[in-house]
């Protein structure tokens, strides 16, 4: 890769995850406006893991979400304002506010659905990698998993079949400790996460799932041995700063420690690689402040959008019951 | 809208039903050491919706077991302990987790009583709730009692009030088999005086909780509280319906609602489930072939339409039955001509005021 | 017994269903090359039960996929292929294996096209096939259609005879929802001349396979041929009664059954599940409603009785409905005297014969 | 352990994998006179695993099984009598015909369950363990497992909470290399299958499960690392002789070739270890040929047993729904 090309990810990148930052932050703050009317789950603090493995996708490429599905949604490329639409429940939303923020999807980029069954979409990227397989089409899958789905046997029977058929799939694990308020360590017993992965003979990589240029490598790696028929495993340790569901902080309410936030705090994926790329002098100061004034702008805008579309109609819910 | 029927606890404490399962639960732990707790988060800061807050601090927090995300295999496991002796409760924040686990349920804990020729018990409880409102859309709002009812071996209940909440709890801990209890998000929030200390509340059928002759109402869960509402506003119009709250699906005790609809001859089922195929179905047609030369008409049955839950509140008016549509399809099977219908129906509505539809009604709080 | 008016095809030749099911899948598959098969032994001597007998050989090996003993994931893993474009076909050798999927069903296959508000669609067929006889006990015998048939978004079909099993199954990979197939295992062994080439026949309602003023029977799956016996009998008695087979549980089509049932009054289901909260109970709730003033007596529910099935040939004697009980239940609903209806019982017990209870009865080979 | 104590278990051993064999090879024979009338899952050639593994069992630790019960339940002491009739069908059957062959019980003897859906009895035995553990009674539950149920969800479910609850239960993997007519090639990735106890941080022995002394020496382990709180896995290689369900051999439909058969027809756990005993001078000719004599005889009663056992009264079928 030229240093050119280099320069435009890494740019293309940090745009990402601070247009995510922004969007959820917004979120974070016009939660308690009671207008968005759903159970919302923020991604703050874990977008390196989001845009390092979609920056390397096709637009073609498939992904698979879960609960947590906003930065998945915004990296793969789906639409903004349609997104904030179904958070507020509106008929401009990308499924009509049938969904809501658990049930984001935007197929014709890619982004394939959001299942808020825990582990429920890994099955489903696992056919979908099987149909592009058949149809030979050089399309890879990315399903994007919780610490939680290694406990759910669903993924394992996944991984199964994948290895079997060599399927082009990446399963993406982002462990941010917890399940809802419980630690990894109350759920599963110690040993190398990556160990699950290799009891279905699933190569992996390991990395800090808060270095955007570690994910994006390891990624470039997972996706592009996927494409070749072998699917990989790819473990990224991050964190979620808010609580699990909603806006708030909640490191006082006594299942995690304030220290330990603040652990993590300090590795956020974003400011950290924003001083990378000013020590690099790829970004200066002012044109970070830029950045930040234009993608608030399409924010706020799209918070215009989805506040100014309508609810959708009673009569609309009948349709689409079968096809 | 009060209950004096109901409550055998006048005086006493006026709780939530959230609270009441909780109290219920501590309770029969207490009493017996073999009861154990399985939950995702099951002494975590939300504790299940609360309903075992504290639980852990009072019999031992070694009795608590955090479940692994891993529905089938835990409920597995709690369906193994119960086959060595313990009393197995299992809370899940949501109906549709269950739906992993249904394999195990189904045949394992349904079946091991039978296939073992009574050799073997399964004294299990499975919690599982209902969400509704705030957008919680097509996969955290089901209530699938008719899934379970289907199967024998099950036991199912459905609780709508505090205290007798508290005392079916007690009484599925208590129960050699394996008792599914479905509990509506909504009918937590609901109060009424509960007896303090150990409340048995035996698994054995409806209630009434309301009298009148016009009609007969079958309610489940949540909506036994829209119906009384209905009721109450009827009974002030002069058309006094009677309304059974079905409290436990299986084994279905149709009796009092048979003794019931030979007086009043007319029937109303109101279910929180989908419409079709659902339990409503079992007992109008139960009660019909029991019934036919009394009934004045066909019972009609109110229950969720034929397609998945929306999660936007535009897209959900009208989705759940409520007491307006209740009073209105109750006098409109009565007879009441339209004006008089719409001058009930146009008070409950009133009573319900701008509250947001997803949201509970404070009204329906109580206490009962 | 005959059934000419089922048959399009007098001169083809006389298969059974298994067979016309494993033609119809061929022929659809030959026509769509994005029809693939899932089965554990998808290409084993077995070949599930014979109904994929030499698919890979005609469309290619690589369509057939073998399944590693994993129902969740791999009926997760066909709907993932259905939202690719795939029409992912899935066999299981019983339906209680769907049990461990059915997550996977009620939430992503059921709800997927309506979540996206139809950007997405799920061609997707779930065969699964119930177990009886020769001691298959309670896990290996259940007929669960009342399960899907409770959830809006599915399809849910049961055929009874051979061609009509061959269009069925062509019309289910055609159809660009998920469709459960439930095929009784009996089922497989009867016999029609089968029209050979590409069959369709929607998935549109119910068909009536005897005419009779007396009484309408509603019957599904196999219930279906013991009706159509007892129906022949009753009729040589000089008391005509009509059956229809029900065919497609979900979407249910009550309209050929209320036209029925208008002219006679009178209404009998027949499942092959259990009775309480079984299928039956919607048809006859919502007959009731739709027929109320022209009912002579309560519609009359037929199914198993309420609890596991055993596996012991001497316990399963009662357990499951047959000619003579369909019979003597249609001809008492009907008034006939006592005497009567022992003579018509008489004469099915003997057409029956001593064939052990555990097996087929060759006579339900057909043809029809 | 004296060469005494040795010798008995040898011999305890011998006796008891000769005796199964001569339950399921009458089963076999007299299964075409119709009697027998539910589904029938033989174990001929797999003795050495059950009869290793229940041997350094006490009488209260607890087995699960599934489909293929016979060897597992009388290794564990499960009434002979009763099982014929409850495979006959009859009122004296273990649990008076409600199962067959595929539900065999005998919780007297510690026989907790066979549950024939694959894998489902697994999360069984690990709740048996909870239970025990909670009552600290030192029992050990064994979970016998055919190397489909490694690709079940629910085993993973179920040993990744076996692990981090520190439970007594042995998961015991026979791995007959089939699933019906479908090879563990053409369902699993090629890896150690004993990878997939690592996952779940599972310590695990992998032996030749036709042998013996090897088997019983690795329960032996398992057992009692079990005892103490370490759950554990056993790989047992072995082979089934006969077709999966039912009295006859299959090798000519197909799906395996003769030849293998072959190679593991001449380690048939049984007449190696025979031979074992008798090099070893702990047998004679004459003994063994007496042993079988007094054994077909108690074989051929139980049969008497079963076919005179009245079959049970349909009303019958109506009790024990509920308790
Ligand atoms: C099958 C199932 N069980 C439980 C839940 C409740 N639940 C929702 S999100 C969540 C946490 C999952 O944790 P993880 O997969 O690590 O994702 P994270 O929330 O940390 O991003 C749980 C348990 C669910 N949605 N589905
Ligand atoms: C959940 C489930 N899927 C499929 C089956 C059908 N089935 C019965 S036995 C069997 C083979 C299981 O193989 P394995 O566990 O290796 O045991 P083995 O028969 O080799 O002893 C299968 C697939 C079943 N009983 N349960
Ligand atoms: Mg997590
Ligand atoms: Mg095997």
């Amino acid at each position: 890769m030229t240093k050119m090309a280099e320069n435009d990810y890494r740019l293309r990148c940090m745009r990402q995850m601070l247009r995510i930052r922004l969007v959820e932050e917004t979120i974070a703050e016009r939660y308690s406006e009671q207008e968005m009317r759903c159970p919302v789950h923020l991604s703050v603090g874990q977008e390196g893991t989001a845009v390092g493995v979609c920056d390397v996708l096709r637009s073609e490429d498939r992904v698979f979400s879960s609960h947590r599905s906003h930065a998945h949604y915004l990296a793969k490329g789906g639409n903004l304002n349609a997104m904030m639409a179904e958070i507020y429940g509106k008929r401009d939303g990308c499924i009509g506010g049938r969904g809501g923020s658990m049930h984001l999807m935007d197929p014709d980029a890619g982004m394939m659905a959001s299942i808020p069954i825990v582990a429920s979409s890994i099955p489903l990227a696992t056919g979908t990698a099987l149909s592009d397989k058949f149809d030979d089409n050089g399309k890879v899958t990315v399903s994007f998993l919780g610490d939680a789905c290694l406990e759910e046997g669903v993924f394992h029977e996944s991984a199964n079949f994948a290895r079997l058929r060599g399927l082009p799939v990446v399963y993406v694990c982002e462990n941010n400790l917890y399940s809802v308020y419980t630690n990894l360590a109350d759920r599963q017993p110690e040993r190398p996460l990556t160990d699950v992965a290799k009891a279905h003979a699933l190569e992996s990589r390991h990395v800090d799932g808060n270095d955007l240029d570690a994910v994006r490598e390891a990624a470039s790696w997972a996706v592009e041995t996927a494409r070749t028929g072998t699917p990989t495993f790819l473990l990224l340790d991050t964190y979620r700063w808010r609580e699990h569901c909603g806006p708030n902080y909640d490191n006082h309410i006594g299942y995690r420690t304030e220290e330990e936030f603040q652990t993590w705090r300090v590795r956020d994926p974003l400011e950290r690689y924003r001083k990378q790329l000013e020590e690099a002098g790829i970004l200066s100061a002012g044109s970070y402040a830029e950045l930040e004034r234009t993608l608030q702008a399409e924010v706020d805008a799209a918070f215009t959008f989805a506040i100014n579309s309508p609810l959708p109609e009673p009569n609309e819910a009948r349709a689409h019951v079968y096809a | 809208m009060s209950m004096p029927d109901l409550t055998s606890a006048a005086g006493a404490p006026v709780i939530n039903m959230g609270t009441a399962i909780r109290d219920g639960l501590l309770e029969a732990a207490r009493r017996d050491p073999s009861v154990i707790f399985f939950g995702e988060g099951v002494e975590d800061p939300g504790a299940l919706f609360g309903t075992l807050k504290d639980i852990g601090k009072h019999i031992g927090h070694n009795r608590m077991i955090e479940m692994p995300i891993a529905e089938n295999g835990l409920i597995g496991i709690a369906i193994g302990a119960a086959l060595a002796g313990k009393r197995s409760v299992v809370t899940l924040q949501r109906v549709e987790f269950a739906l992993l686990a249904l394999e195990q349920i189904l045949n394992n804990a349904a079946k091991m009583h039978y296939v073992s020729r009574g050799n073997h018990k399964v004294p299990l409880v499975l919690r599982m709730i209902v969400g509704r409102g705030w957008g919680q859309g097509p996969e955290h709002s089901q209530s699938l009692e008719a899934i379970f009812a289907h199967v024998p071996g099950l036991k199912v209940i459905m609780p709508a009030f505090a205290e007798d909440a508290k005392g079916m709890v007690t009484a599925a801990v208590e129960d050699d088999n394996p008792v599914v209890v479905i509990e509506h998000r909504w009918s937590h929030y609901t109060t009424s005086a509960v007896a303090e200390g150990y409340v048995h509340r035996p698994l054995d059928g409806p209630r009434t909780v309301r009298k009148g002759d016009g009609l007969t109402i079958v309610a489940t869960s949540y909506m036994t509280l829209e119906a009384v509402r209905a009721a109450d506003r009827l009974a002030e119009a002069g058309y006094p319906v009677e309304v059974l709250d079905l409290r436990v699906i299986r084994p279905l005790n149709l009796d009092p609602i048979v003794e019931s609809v030979a007086r009043t001859r007319r029937l109303l089922t109101v279910d929180t489930g989908f419409r079709m195929f659902g339990i409503g179905a079992e007992i109008a047609s139960e009660v019909t072939s029991r019934c036919f030369d009394l009934l004045e008409a066909a019972p009609v049955r109110m229950g969720l339409p034929d397609h998945p839950t929306p999660s936007s509140r535009g897209l959900v008016r009208g989705f759940y039955p409520d007491a307006a549509r209740i009073a209105r399809t109750a006098a409109e099977m009565m007879g009441v001509d339209e004006a008089e219908i719409a001058r009930i129906e146009g008070k409950i509505l009133a009573d319900r005021g701008d509250v947001p539809i997803d949201v509970p009604d404070p009204f329906f709080k109580g206490p009962f």
